[in-house]
């Protein structure tokens, strides 16, 4: 079996891998690429732990295949933030405690982060329907959906 | 495993056509990458049909909207041509999965997925949506309904594509609407499903209607009886109790880990009723 | 003595009784006397048990000094998650 | 010097303590670079993965691994015949049968054989070469159905002595508990109710799947990263289940994705330290979502009986209850705790209930988050509450009537010191959200719950760097935030910024023997350890001080981040910091470093009292949950924000439990909802805000006054949901999950 070679772009840096035909983005990411933030909580779209966006657009790296890749731009939670300035979801995440464990942290971050370039001022069930493909089992949603909603606030009132 | 990455539907056609495995169609994979993770497809090739530029594009056709077999849920949510004639078919397609998954899923794969529960199916049934179907005998036209034969099975032959789906022309005071019912709120597999779809004449008589149920069957039905419930009517209370029994009456359904024989009758009635109404209202009919 | 209460399924292993009297200033020698005065508790007392004295539950600590007066409950092992 | 050194409660003004200060891991879990358990590699590392049953039950005829082994990549495949059997430790035993079947698989996903190879897709292709021949014995799935004669069999002769003669060899021990005389009791009541309830197996259903990276070499020593509730647990498990020495295998905890319980043991570690030990290559392993589901640890599923009788005002006379929990395959459901903590919220003459662990053809349960109390809890609260509103009483002055209090001798035995449930219910009473007006469809209701919580080994080293800051190390991995709350009770007892003390979780090899993160456990016990190291710290830090003062050790005082000289010499000497003293630690003796290693005894039992308004759609029998208050006794709340975290979390998974969680068996005994699209945990949308109300009344066996919280959030919502979905319907629901078939199924039959 020969590896495809993909060339991409992984948070604007320029990036080539090899991958099986059959191996999803999630996997090229982890275990080609070493990022391991996104995660496999399910490996069927469930639980949205490895979001990640393609071409701007938020989507289950483990519903994709790696060779789908080529010429693509994704984007992951390791290039959310820029350089030593976390992205204000990132900081509210942090100030409303709205992570336990935090595996689905980063799936969240990901997600809430295309929520918020799409609809700058969501409600609070706009919000909660945008990420119901998010599981958390720690929270109880309620502080991520406060994080959420204070930093789509800030992000309005900085722009 | 073998990754085709076609430009053109000729090239697809010829590409499904030559290869003698398991050779799948990739449009969003929202389904396929399930079914190989879960050692239920195990391929010989998949050929991805993203990079076909056609296939990405929602264009008019005859009054009414061809939709690329690649076009997935989020674009046609952005679309607002197509937002106006059907929405029925747009929240139908819209509830398939999660945010994550509508990047991805597209119509004409939940088509070929041929689930009996497929949230687009129904409303495309009911739209009156045809699919475009390729292959090398040429070009074929067939009624969405007749795609899917049973679960998981498809009349598409050897070789054949769905390149397109195409939603005919929306006239005046005409309207469609989806509804499901899941358990949760989102991220749930349809229990029932039902669309509506219909046209009132000026003081609000229905003129022409199509009712299609989900996953109360082995395929979406269209159900007749249902539609005349409301054709010639105001669409009124005692319409609606008629279309709901006639739901009920033609569902035909399954107990399984997601519903009861019982809840999926009664509920197949109750949706149609709700889903009536939301299409009249966005027709301009009276509340 | 003190006075100690079990649970009903072990009466069987004390002669129907659910209070017996042990003669016993600590935790190490309450389980000891418990287990050779009713060798039918051994099971038991060996699966694992908790004791409340006082109210306050102890897993473990031998030397946990027990009052004449305190009031002295055999529990099922407590775990959690 | 003058230190209180008792693990008594005393009131005191709190700096850092009640704060919301930022967690230490939190940029690190916001960026993505926190190291779970699947995110290691090592060089030369072996893929590894495990074939399992495809059989509910069925005797394992033989093994034939040849075609396996055979192919190119394959390094090594492992079966129950390589591992040694355990025969003087049923416990260990029964974890390592779990681990990897022998003579029989006892449930569908039971692990047979194991493969490591070079790749995914050759462990993969390997294990459809493993030829397994398996005779199909009848299964049974149902905890009703397996107690009953002529049931089929998984085990002969595990019952214990207080199993009664004549039972199903699946009927494995009794439990009784209680005082008084039922029957005298319920001749006092103006009305007695009998109901049965039935509950169904959840899943813990943390996101993080299990993995493990295991590393042994021909030398017999080893290291393991994995992520678990209790890397000592791990260490000490597996070491016995591989015959070798504790202090030869190192664990290091990964960051944990949530466990609940379900991380309180092992399934994966000792299999993967078997292929490394046969290969002599690390060997990674992680489970896919269906392995999890499948053939991890759920909770019980649970049929239970209740009798309980009320005199019109709403005095309970007397309560009975009959539990039956089936814990899968092994012994050990939870029905013991259920059995205790069921009344245990009540002040009752007569109460007893009885419990019966049974054994069926489902996968090992595992601790779920005060195990086996919430469904007890539920059948309990279920009855009290339909008696209370046949009455036409308010449910919460029932309970309040009713209520334990200090002195109450409680149903499990033991005489209550103070408790926080009477300081929960007022505060229920008078929330705004008890007068709140209901619509049409809508119910409110009410529960109470009780978890006992617990101490266990612990170990805290607190060391002073040169520059003055503080590390401390603990053995509990971080599950919900407890790093930052160390950090914080070191920083208090300490008299320093909350900023300038970091907390680590170690590895085995770094610190004693630590009970797993289990219990409600860790605020308290290694809380009250932390505090105590930073009191031996403070204790040499006096020392130096009196060193260079010239002075006497106990003319030493410690306030505010510094020594004082206190006494005659109060004023001679100005206080030296925690800064001044660490810059000539290597000038007055050495580094300085406190330690405390205990078992701590004494938590504090916990209550709560949760209030839920639902709305039930009359056509559909769809439930949606409108508005939710969590009044819970938290102690002290170290950290406001991780302990409503916990209430809400808890509440979360109390909701997902009565409304639609549920393992769903087929009748050939195959799980039918192996994933997360039929396991229906709650999503974002499905919920309000889950408003919270923190009560503080101290737990005397903590400094801090701290109990445990973890737990007991999950014990009232079941009830809770349950009392508001019946009142909504209008008829009664007894069984959970109260998905939408079985709520219209019930509005059909009024």
């Amino acid at each position: 079996m020969s590896k495809i070679h993909i060339t991409t772009s992984v948070n604007g840096d320029p990036t080539e891998f090899l991958c099986e035909a059959d191996e999803t983005l999630l996997d090229a990411l982890r275990d080609r690429l070493g990022m391991t933030g996104a995660k496999e909580g399910c490996g069927t779209g469930d639980c949205g732990a490895c979001s990640v966006t393609v071409d701007g657009r938020l989507v289950c790296s483990c519903l994709m295949l790696g060779a789908e890749a080529e010429g693509r731009e994704i984007g992951t939670i390791e290039g959310m933030a820029e350089g030593d300035q976390l992205h204000p979801l990132q900081r509210k995440f942090i100030e409303h405690a709205a992570l336990q464990c935090g595996i689905c942290t980063p799936g969240l971050l990901v997600a809430a982060k295309s929520l918020l370039e799409k609809h700058p001022d969501p409600t609070e069930e706009e919000a909660r329907y945008w990420l119901a493909g998010n599981l958390c089992r720690c929270t109880g949603y309620d502080k991520i959906i406060r994080a959420v909603m204070d930093a789509a606030q800030e992000m309005r009132e900085a722009s | 495993m073998q990754y085709l990455a076609p430009t053109t539907v000729e090239e697809a056609v010829s590409a499904l056509a030559a290869h003698s495995g398991d050779c799948r169609l990739l449009a969003g994979g929202t389904d396929l990458l399930v079914r190989m993770r879960s050692d239920m497809a195990d391929p010989d090739a998949v050929i991805d049909l993203k990079r076909i530029d056609a296939l990405r594009q929602i264009n008019p056709e005859d009054g009414g909207w061809r939709v690329g077999a690649a076009v997935s849920g989020a674009e046609m949510g952005e679309h607002e041509g197509l937002v106006a004639d059907w929405p029925g078919v747009v929240e139908a397609t819209n509830l398939i999965g999660s945010t994550q998954v509508q990047g991805r899923c597209t119509m004409a794969g939940n088509l070929c997925n041929a689930s009996p529960a497929a949230d687009s199916v129904p409303a495309m049934v009911a739209a009156g949506a045809v699919a475009r179907v390729v292959g090398p005998d040429g070009t074929r036209v067939v009624p969405v309904e007749e795609i899917p034969t049973g679960p998981g099975t498809t009349s598409l032959a050897k070789g054949e594509l769905i390149d397109a789906i195409i939603l005919p022309e929306r006239g005046a005071r005409s309207s469609d609407a989806y509804l499901r019912f899941i358990p949760r709120t989102e991220m749930d597999i349809a229990v029932v499903g039902c669309a509506v779809s219909l046209t009132l004449d000026e003081d609000g008589t229905c003129t022409a209607a199509r009712v299609s149920l989900g996953a109360v069957a082995p395929t979406v039905l269209l159900v007749p009886e249902a539609a005349d419930a409301l054709i010639g009517t105001k669409v009124d209370d005692t319409a609606l109790d008629a279309l709901a029994a006639a739901c009920s009456a033609a569902a035909k359904p399954i107990d399984d880990k997601r519903g009861t024989v019982d809840f999926r009758v009664h509920v197949a009635g109750v949706l149609a009723k709700r889903a009536a109404k939301i299409a009249k209202k966005r027709a301009g009919g009276a509340a | 003595m003190v006075q100690v209460k079990i649970w009903g399924s072990l009466a069987a292993m004390t002669d129907d009784q659910t209070e017996v009297k042990i003669d016993a200033a600590t935790l190490r020698e309450l389980l000891d006397g418990l287990a050779g005065k009713y060798p039918g508790l051994r099971p038991q007392l060996d699966r694992g048990v908790s004791v409340a004295i006082d109210g306050r539950i102890y897993n473990d600590s031998w030397f946990t000094p027990i009052k004449p007066d305190s009031e002295v409950v055999l529990l099922a092992r407590l775990k959690g998650g | 010097m003058a230190l209180d050194d008792k693990q008594q409660y005393q009131t005191r003004q709190f700096k850092v303590v009640g704060t919301r200060v930022k967690r230490p891991d939190g940029v690190d879990k916001v960026t993505g670079k926190a190291r779970f358990g699947a995110d290691m590699s090592a060089p030369g590392m072996l893929i590894a993965h495990v074939l399992r049953s495809p059989h509910a039950h069925a005797r394992i005829k033989s093994i034939d691994t040849s075609a396996a082994e055979a192919l190119p990549g394959v390094h090594g495949v492992v079966t129950r015949a390589d591992f040694s059997e355990i025969t003087d430790d049923d416990f260990t035993a029964d974890i390592l049968d779990n681990c990897m079947a022998g003579d029989k698989a006892l449930y569908d996903g039971h692990a047979v054989a194991a493969v490591a190879a070079n790749s995914v897709a050759v462990a993969k292709r390997a294990l459809k070469l493993i030829k397994v021949d398996y005779e199909v014995l009848p299964h049974v799935t149902d905890v009703d159905a397996a107690m009953e004669d002529g049931a089929p069999v998984l085990h002969d002769g595990r019952a214990n002595e207080t199993v009664p003669e004549g039972m199903s060899p699946n009927v494995l021990a009794r439990y009784e508990f209680g005082h008084g005389d039922i029957e005298a009791g319920l001749a006092k009541a103006d009305r007695v109710i009998e109901r049965t309830y039935k509950t169904e197996a959840t899943h813990q259903g943390y996101i993080e799947p299990h993995a493990c990276l295991a590393s042994m070499g021909p030398d017999g020593q080893a290291d393991l990263w994995c992520c678990t509730q209790g890397h000592y647990m791990v260490r000490n498990t597996c070491a016995a289940i591989m015959g070798m020495e504790q202090g030869q295998l190192r664990v290091t905890a990964s960051e944990i994705g949530g466990g609940f319980g379900g991380k309180t043991t092992v399934f994966l570690e000792p299999v993967a330290l078997a292929l490394s030990r046969k290969t002599s290559r690390p060997v990674k392993m992680v489970m896919s979502r269906s392995e999890v589901l499948r053939a991890t640890g759920p909770t019980a599923s649970s049929s239970i009986d209740v009798r309980i009788g009320m005199t019109k005002d709403g005095q309970i006379t007397a309560a009975f209850a009959e539990l039956r929990y089936q814990g899968g395959a092994y012994p050990g459901s939870p029905v013991e705790f259920g059995s205790m903590s069921a009344f245990a919220p009540y002040d009752l003459e007569n109460v007893k209930t009885v419990g019966w662990d049974v054994v069926t053809n489902r996968p090992k349960q595992a601790a779920y988050r005060a195990p086996g109390a919430p469904m007890a809890a539920y059948a309990v609260e279920s009855a009290i509450d339909e008696l209370a509103k046949g009455f036409g009483l308010d449910p919460l002055a029932v309970r309040l009537k009713n209520a334990a209090r200090e002195g109450t001798k409680a149903s499990y035995g033991p005489t209550f010191p103070a408790i926080g449930l009477e300081a929960t219910l007022r505060a229920a009473k008078d929330h705004p959200h008890w007068a709140a007006p209901l619509g049409e469809n809508q119910g409110r209701g009410v529960a109470c719950g009780f978890w006992f919580n617990f101490g266990g080994d612990t170990c805290v080293t607190l060391n002073i760097t040169p520059d003055g800051t503080v590390t401390v190390s603990e053995g509990n991995p971080d599950i919900g935030g407890s790093r930052a709350s160390m950090s914080m009770m070191a920083a208090e007892e300490l008299g320093i910024p909350y900023e300038q003390v970091r907390t680590i979780v170690a590895d085995t090899g770094s610190l004693g023997q630590n009970e797993v993160t289990d219990g409600s456990r860790v605020t308290f016990a290694v809380g009250l350890a932390t505090i105590e190291s930073a009191r031996a710290a403070k204790r040499e830090m006096c020392k130096r001080a009196a060193m260079v003062w010239g002075i006497e050790e106990d003319a030493v005082k410690w306030e505010d981040g510094a020594a004082h000289p206190a006494g005659e010499n109060a004023g001679k000497h100005p206080p030296m910091t925690l800064k001044e003293i660490a810059a000539v630690a290597s000038n007055t003796g050495g580094p300085i470093a406190g330690h405390h290693e205990a078992n701590p005894e004494g938590a504090g039992v916990s209550f709560a009292t949760h209030m839920v308004d639902t709305e039930v759609d009359p056509e559909t029998g769809a439930v949606k949950i409108l508005r939710y208050t969590v009044f819970q006794d938290a102690g002290k709340a170290v950290h406001p924000d991780y302990v409503e975290g916990q209430f809400q979390g808890g509440a979360v998974q109390g909701i997902g439990w009565a409304l639609n969680e549920e393992y769903i068996y087929g009748d050939d005994g195959i799980l039918q909802n192996a994933g997360f699209l039929d396991y229906r945990i709650p999503v974002a949308s499905d919920l309000p805000m889950i408003d919270t109300v923190i009560l503080e009344i101290p737990n005397p066996g903590h400094p801090y006054g701290v109990r445990g919280v973890g737990e007991t959030s999950i014990v009232p919502p079941l009830a809770a949901v349950a009392n508001s979905v019946s009142e909504a319907a209008g008829v009664r629901l007894t069984q959970l999950p109260m998905s939408p078939p079985k709520v219209l199924s019930a509005l059909h039959s009024k």
